[in-house]
């Protein structure tokens, strides 16, 4: 059963992937790495499982808290660049 | 007996789940521009989590197990909003309009470096 | 069978092929940063080189279960080599990228011929 | 605790600990007393090691308790007492000089950290000397290197910094190249010791991935050791680190990793692989070859003292290896003895550029003119390096000279060939430490430059020293000597 | 079945790494770095190397993202397309490539318990961790013990990254334009709402789960690297949502520097008291009258010092590029 | 013992002449030339000292350091190195005594550099002559040049540097390129390097290699100026005057032709070396150098050059002479050297004399200036009747031992070029010493006298030497038989 999971999972990796490479925009890539992100969460977590071993949900719970870090730090990224644009303005 | 419906049960969940997280992918590839997009990640994203993690959950009982899958849930239900947010805002703060119904990924290119 | 044996092959094929993406990506590209990134695909690429390594087949991960008997475990050595690996791989990255910082602070571009026909 | 026991052990950590003691020692001076107390403690304990070698010691070591092949061993041999002794050795004299020339070129906020980073560098240069692990070397590898990739960026010429990242990434690529090349050994050896891999690699079937093996790890030792057409990034960064950095470096950097390839040669592949003499003939030796004769090449025609003396570097890494692949007793012995008098020779030629840095801004040839007349002992200093350099009787150089071409006539008919090629680069080492010297005894002063008076003392103390060990050696080489003739039976007994 | 997974996700990779190549968009590169990253995370979890896959969770997704993105704010973005030279680098690249998957046949393969990989060493490790240290991670008892040499090495890389950035950023940037305007505190992302809350939310786990790595470290996949790496990721949220200042006077940078070099004198000064203690460098077993509890106590210092040492050099490394932007 | 304390000294002396010369020089220079003065004296007493004990039969020597394995810096004394050594001693103080009024009346600059150099030379040569090894020989075969560098290029303008250059580029690339890998060769084909009589190659070498390693001696041996390395002999010549005597009479042409000999009769063995098929080329060399040398001599227009290819000439009596590889001709090679070297530094002498006090380079300006300076033009005619080869001058005694030695061979090849040459040198001196004495000087020319005391006083005393050498040269001519004795 975990093994259907992890294929839908997968298919959904490859779908996540090819919007990253489509784009268009920067934020269409962003998103697919997020979901990227969540999905490789879900699917370590399916893994342990298929394993048999659950206690590497260690991995999968880092992961999920790194995740999130990453996307502010676009966020922050993305603010820091549209007020340089906005003084380049002022200038 | 309990121990097949449990079984059952979230086996169920564990396919409910999967495909929940196919259909965002595929929302997430065939949508047409970047806020349609966000929904489709964000939504299925939610709704998958829940479902494929309880199911699991069901799976390994009351262990240590449980805990972390309800916490690494969690995390994915907080930060899965929070992402979605703060991209919309970046993508709205930069000038991506939201314009439904047409294609605009044809006008809004690769956003120019400075 | 003769297949499956091939594909033993597969995450050798895949180093190789990654490695030099990333070589490429250094000798290649003018862009300071983009060599940086090359060299970080670089470095990763042997990092699934050792990994692939200390696969056992139905092995598992080298942290011995309580009261699991026979249990077979993947080889734990070139684990530690790689955990090593990626932390030179990260300390390498941020030099290098402290440097990028320095360098269009001082040539106001990192596009490695501009730097070259500056000075 | 027994210390000399412990020496192989504290050889490497005193630097190392010692380099997060030196951000600590932040008023002014202080970072670089300490840096030097350290360096002179490593140099004497790099002396009693070579001295117990001398008496026929190998002294092992092993971390952490764990017998060899599954700890980590530290080794001490002929081959690499000489190379503590000049890691150690240009260490300690680069930075008993140090003080005035990095005061000018390094900001004193920025010294502590600046002399942090050297005492890693030395660390990490013993690391790799010291190791018998192939792992461990990379790893030491990497300490030393990025510890060197900062020093270079302390250069105070913006064009140090796309210097240094052309470095990082070469070296980058080196070390990884090697990892791959370890690796493989690994997977087909199953173990990461030296001796224990020389043991093992006998019993491998397929030769194939220790070709591959081979291959990478000569390459990217190569690109450390900045091998002839693997040395572009050698020039720039020697040119515009900061002038203590560059003796440091251009007297032990390189040849570390030349010492890595030659002991990987030697004790790993040389046994396994047949045609091993085919791969130094027919690759490495026209390396050398081309290396030594395009690097004079260039050196004749640089006009910057700091570039030329780096392209002569080149062509000098290009003498010991052409030495190694002789694969004889003479030629290795050369090839070390040449490691030894080579460090002392470059070494004391950019301490005495660092001499003339203190008081020349630009060190191009044709502002040099004149500083003999108010730099006399710096100018000898460079006369005596050079003719070092060049190989004239009664100074190191000429040692290894006479080593290396006795060692190619051994090698039969071809040897005359080669015999015709070093003597023609030595013709051109003279062009060009003929050039310098006439710039500094024959042409006129450029107005408005030049110095007022000496180097300050500490600094032309120290460069005159190395000049007069330069002369030293040439009349009693026995040291480096025998050494040399030790680690060089070592290595071919390896081979066999 | 795993096998066929790793397939999958190695043919991935490697679109992955093209894609990262050809585009000319940093910004996107990078993104599709932290996906190349968690990919190869995902490989490595595949593979059974939960310690590394950890790592390069903590690492390669959360730390040099954050990196590479603040470097990209101070540098621009843009990649400046350059014809000459391509197609040399690509033939050359390919052929190496061809040889090197020829050579591959001769290598044993995935899996074969055969190879001589799994025949020499590893046996012995897996035996010894249980006689000696009495825990059941063997990738940390090889990593602080029985190769505790190299990982004191890996710290000083560290360490040497750290004094590094320090030491090449601690030149002032060069005069700005704009001098009479003053200069705007960076504020984070304090206006916005949900990041605040969820974010702030956020932070303790991630350092509690920090600390969780390292102390469990000698049960579970972790230890002191992962553990520094991934509560520096949380400190590093901390200054994303309050801004740098703030989290600089939450954790100082004298405070950062004090653990770099606490962590590295931590590490080193053990294997010190070792030698004091009669054994040799880092021979934990003679620091208590039993062997094993010796051991077991001195890695969980050293490791401690890893930690420490990891947690300070990456939040400097942090906060030397943070620092930078602000001013320019 | 003392005899080989005396060695050592030998060479500490003028090194430790140019250290006090050095330090005197900031003191003035009465000081610093006294103090040349003093160093050249004890020099002689040092070197002359141990005839006695060489000619009883004694060959002290001493070995200081093993350099490698089988290759030592040593020193030994014997007839040949004696007489070099001697030679120089002796020469350099009539040397210093000369530089002393040139110097000064040429208002050098950089004197004590100068005199510095020069001691420095001296300890050199010193080295060269008893040098017990080739490494030894070579060692101080480099010093040499190197010490003499900085002498020729002594006025520093940009013709000179360039000129110096040439010297030392050809001297340099020559002793790297071919001495050092012939000296290798030997080396590794005899096992050792040392000075013995009779030689140590005899059977070692295959007959071709005789003659690849005689070559690679010879040219590698720039200092010979066997042609084609001559160039940088007439290139010297922008030094000052008592530079180009100390390269052409004292030291530095010596030395090379010191080292080809020594390395005929101790290296190869003259024996040896005439059973060799392969060896007869030098002495076709050698012939040839000596009739193009004077041919380009004649058509020489400037003294110096005229001297210089004289030079070039004479020294190829020398390589002849040794290569005609019998006794009486050994002898004549060492004779010549010390005939050569007073009739030359005469004729330098005088040239620099007449350049401080007339200013004159060129031949032609020579016309009557016989009156003017009689006591130069008088020396300047003894050394080149010495050059000729007349009676009663020191050239007869060593052209009587080469012709002897050529009979003796049956060399009518070197018999015919010693002939020729003579014609040809007596072709080019004797219209100059009638220019000087019988025509009459060009209208209006300066007026001048003879030049500053000491340089006349020292061209006298070496013109007398000349004279002097034709009579008593008995215990040089034994005492150089003791170097061949042992060949028949």
């Amino acid at each position: 059963m975990y093994i259907v999971v992890s294929i839908a999972i997968l298919a959904t990796m490859v779908l996540a992937l090819t919007r990253a490479l489509m784009g268009p925009s920067v934020y269409d890539r962003v998103l697919a790495a997020n979901v990227f992100g969540t999905k490789t969460v879900m699917l370590l977590s399916v893994t342990a499982f298929l394993y048999g071993r659950p206690d590497f949900l260690d991995l999968a719970l880092a992961y999920a808290l790194v995740n999130m870090v990453g996307i502010l730090a676009v966020l922050e990224f993305f603010q820091k660049r549209s007020r340089r644009k906005a003084e380049l303005e002022d200038d | 007996m309990i121990d097949i419906l449990i079984d059952v049960f979230s086996w169920v969940l564990l396919i409910l789940g999967g495909v929940c997280v196919l259909i965002g992918g595929i929302g997430g590839l065939r949508l047409p521009n970047f806020y349609t997009r966000i929904h489709a990640a964000s939504l299925t994203d939610t709704m998958g989590a829940i479902l494929i993690f309880v199911g699991m959950m069901l799976q390994s009982g009351l262990t240590l197990a449980t805990l972390k899958l309800f916490a690494i849930m969690l995390f994915l239900l907080l930060t899965g909003p929070t992402a979605t947010y703060a991209l919309a805002n970046a993508a709205l703060l930069s000038g991506l309009k939201p314009d439904t119904g047409s294609n605009h990924d044809e006008v809004e290119k690769e956003e120019p470096a400075e | 069978m003769k297949l499956l044996e091939l594909l033993g092959y597969f995450n050798y094929w895949v180093f190789a092929i990654v490695l030099m993406v990333g070589l490429y990506a250094v000798i290649s590209k003018a862009n300071l940063i983009k060599k940086l990134i090359g060299l970080s695909i670089f470095q990763s690429a042997v990092f699934l080189m050792y990994i692939t390594m200390d696969k056992v087949e139905g092995g598992t991960a080298p942290i011995i279960q309580k009261g699991v008997e026979n249990q077979i475990f993947s080889n734990p050595l070139p684990q530690v080599l790689i955990l090593t690996a990626i932390v030179v791989g990260v300390s390498t990255l941020a030099l290098g990228l402290a440097m990028v910082v320095r360098i269009k602070e001082s040539y106001g571009t990192i596009e490695e011929n501009e730097i070259l026909d500056a000075d | 605790m027994d210390l000399i026991a412990h020496l192989p052990a504290l050889q490497v950590v005193i630097p190392m600990l010692s380099a997060p003691l030196m951000v600590l020692l932040q008023p002014r001076g202080l970072a670089w007393a300490g840096a030097t107390v350290v360096a002179l403690v490593s140099f004497a304990m790099a002396a009693t090691l070579a001295i117990g070698v001398l008496n026929g010691l190998t002294p092992q070591y092993f971390m952490g308790g764990w017998p060899a092949p599954f700890g980590i061993a530290l080794s001490v041999d002929a081959f690499s007492a000489v190379l503590l002794l000049i890691v150690t050795g240009a260490s300690a004299g680069a930075l008993l000089a140090a003080k005035p020339s990095v005061d000018q070129q390094v900001e004193e906020e920025r010294q502590p950290l600046f002399y942090a980073a050297w005492m890693l560098a030395m660390a990490g240069l013993i690391g790799i000397v010291v190791a018998a692990d192939a792992f461990n070397i990379f790893v030491f590898m990497e300490i030393s290197s990025l510890a060197s990739y900062i020093l270079i960026a302390g250069g105070p010429d913006r064009r140090a910094l796309p210097a240094v990242f052309k470095y990082l990434t070469m070296g980058t690529i080196g070390a990884t190249f090697y990892l791959i090349g370890v690796g493989l050994i690994y997977m087909m050896t199953g173990t990461l010791n030296i001796e224990d891999m020389q043991n093992r690699i006998g019993d491998v079937t397929d030769i194939n991935p220790i070709l591959v093996a081979a291959g990478f790890i000569t390459i990217g030792l190569a690109l450390k050791a900045a091998v002839f057409p693997l040395h572009v990034w050698v020039p720039n960064a020697y040119t515009h680190a900061p002038h203590m950095v560059t003796v440091f470096l251009a007297a032990c950097a390189t040849k570390v990793s030349l010492y890595v390839l030659i002991k990987f040669d030697y004790l790993v592949f040389q046994s396994r692989l047949v045609d091993h003499d085919m791969q130094f003939a027919l690759f490495l030796m026209p390396m050398a070859i081309l290396g030594i004769l395009i690097a004079s090449a260039v050196a004749m025609f640089e006009g910057h003292l700091k570039r030329l003396l780096a392209s002569s570097s080149i062509a000098q890494i290009g003498y010991i290896l052409l030495c190694a692949s002789f694969i004889s007793t003479l030629g290795l012995s050369a090839s070390v003895v040449h490691l030894f008098n080579h460090a002392l020779a470059k070494g004391g030629l950019f301490l005495a550029v660092a001499c003339l840095a203190y008081h020349y801004r630009d060190l191009r040839l044709d502002q040099l003119g004149g500083a003999s007349t108010k730099m006399p002992w710096t100018c000898a200093t460079v006369v005596i390096c050079g003719l070092s350099l060049i190989g004239i009787p009664g100074t190191a150089g000429f040692i290894s000279k006479w080593l290396l071409i006795s060692a190619s006539l051994q090698i039969g008919p071809w040897g005359w060939f080669l015999v015709a090629i070093i003597l023609l680069s030595s013709l051109m080492a003279v062009a060009y430490v003929w050039r310098i010297i006439e710039a500094l005894y024959f042409k006129a002063p450029v107005e408005g430059v030049g110095p007022q008076s000496e180097a300050p003392i500490q600094l032309l103390a120290v460069t005159m020293l190395v000049a007069a060990l330069n002369l030293y050696f040439g009349f009693f080489p026995q040291v480096p000597l025998e050494l040399a003739t030790e680690a060089a039976g070592m290595l071919l007994e390896g081979a066999q | 079945m795993i096998f066929v997974f790793a397939i999958f996700l190695l043919s991935l990779l490697v679109i992955t790494s093209i894609a990262i190549v050809r585009t000319t968009n940093l910004f996107v590169a990078v993104m599709l770095t932290s996906i190349f990253s968690f990919l190869m995370a995902a490989n490595f979890f595949i593979l059974d190397a939960a310690d590394v896959a950890l790592t390069e969770a903590a690492v390669g997704a959360g730390v040099t993202t954050v990196i590479f993105l603040c470097a990209l704010a101070l540098t621009g973005e843009r990649e400046k397309p350059r014809i000459n030279g391509r197609k040399t680098a690509r033939v050359a690249v390919a052929i190496l490539a061809s040889l090197m998957i020829y050579a591959t046949f001769d290598k044993p393969r995935l899996g074969d318990p055969d190879a001589p990989v799994h025949q020499h060493i590893a046996p012995w490790y897996i035996e010894k961790t249980t006689e000696h240290m009495d825990f059941p991670n063997v990738v940390t008892a090889i990593l602080s013990s029985f190769r505790g040499y190299d990982t004191l090495g890996e710290v000083f890389v560290v360490f040497a990254a750290c004094i590094g950035v320090l030491f090449i950023l601690g030149v002032p940037p060069p005069a700005q334009k704009r001098l009479n305007k003053v200069v705007e505190q960076n504020k984070g992302l304090r206006h916005h709402l949900i990041p605040q809350v969820v974010g702030r939310l956020v932070i303790p786990f991630i350092v509690l789960f920090g600390l969780y790595t390292q102390f469990h470290g000698e049960y579970g996949p972790g230890g002191g690297f992962q553990a520094g790496a991934i509560i520096a990721t949380g400190i590093i949220l901390y200054a994303l949502l309050e801004g740098e200042n703030k989290a600089l006077q939450a954790v100082p940078r004298s405070v950062l520097l004090g653990m770099v070099i606490g962590g590295a004198l931590l590490f080193g000064s053990v294997g010190v008291i070792c030698m004091f203690m009669g054994g040799n460098f880092l021979e934990y077993s003679v620091l208590s009258a039993d062997p094993i509890w010796g051991q077991q106590l001195g890695i969980l210092v050293i490791e401690a010092g890893v930690g420490m040492a990891v947690c300070g050099a990456l939040l400097s490394i942090f906060h030397a590029f943070a620092a930078r932007e602000n001013v320019s | 013992m003392i005899a080989e304390n005396a060695i050592l000294t030998a060479i500490v002396v003028p090194l430790l002449g140019a250290l006090l010369i050095a330090l005197g020089g900031r003191f003035g220079p009465n000081i610093r030339e006294a103090v040349t003065a003093i160093t050249s004296i004890s020099l002689i007493f040092v070197v002359w000292g141990m005839l006695p004990a060489l000619i009883a039969g004694e060959r002290p020597a001493v070995e200081v350091s093993q350099v490698l394995p089988g290759l030592s810096i040593a020193f030994k004394v014997e007839p040949l190195g004696m007489l070099f050594a001697a030679l120089a001693s002796g020469l350099w103080l009539i040397n210093s005594i000369y530089s002393v009024g040139y110097m000064r009346g040429n208002k050098e600059k950089n004197q004590t550099r100068f005199y510095t150099c020069f001691a420095l030379a001296l300890s050199a040569t010193m080295g060269v002559a008893f040098a017990g090894n080739l490494f030894t020989l070579f060692l101080f075969y480099e010093l040499l040049t190197l010490s003499t560098y900085p002498l020729v290029s002594h006025k520093g303008d940009e013709a000179t540097v360039k000129s110096a250059r040439i010297y030392l580029g050809v001297l340099l690339s020559t002793s790297i390129g071919l001495f050092l890998p012939a000296i290798i060769w030997t080396y590794t084909a005899a096992g050792t390097g040392d000075f013995v009589s009779g030689g140590i190659l005899a059977g070692k070498l295959s007959d071709t290699s005789v003659g690849l390693l005689l070559g690679l001696f010879v040219f590698g041996i720039g200092k010979a100026a066997v042609m084609p390395v001559h160039k940088w002999l007439p290139a010297a010549m922008v030094a000052p005057t008592p530079v180009s005597a100390l390269l052409h009479a004292v030291a530095v042409v010596k030395a090379g032709v010191f080292a080809i000999t020594k390395i005929i009769v101790y290296i190869f063995g003259v024996d040896f070396l005439f059973d060799s098929p392969n060896s007869g080329w030098l002495l076709y060399v050698a012939a040839f150098t000596i009739i193009t040398a004077s041919v380009v001599a004649l058509r020489q227009t400037n003294i110096k050059r005229l001297l210089a290819y004289s030079t070039i000439a004479q020294l190829s009596y020398v390589v002849m002479a040794a290569a005609i590889l019998k006794p009486l001709a050994e002898v004549g090679a060492a004779i010549h050297m010390v005939a050569h070297a007073f009739g030359k530094i005469t004729l330098f002498f005088a040239a620099g004399a007449i350049y401080v006090a007339a200013k004159k380079t060129e031949v032609h300006q020579l016309r009557g200036i016989g009156r003017r300076m009689p006591w130069t033009m008088t020396a300047f005619t003894i050394g080149a009747l010495s050059m000729i080869g007349v009676p009663p001058t020191a050239g007869f005694v060593s052209k009587w031992y080469i012709l002897a030695g050529a009979f003796e061979a049956n060399n009518l090849v070197a018999v015919f070029t010693i002939i020729a040459s003579t014609v040809l040198n007596a072709a080019y001196f004797l219209p100059l010493i009638y220019m000087a004495w019988f025509e009459k000087e060009q209208e209006g020319a300066k007026e001048h006298g003879e030049a500053p005391f000491m340089a006349v006083f020292a061209l006298c005393v070496t013109a007398l030497l000349t004279l002097a050498f034709f009579l008593f040269n008995g215990p040089v001519i034994e005492l150089e038989s003791q170097v061949v004795k042992g060949l028949n």
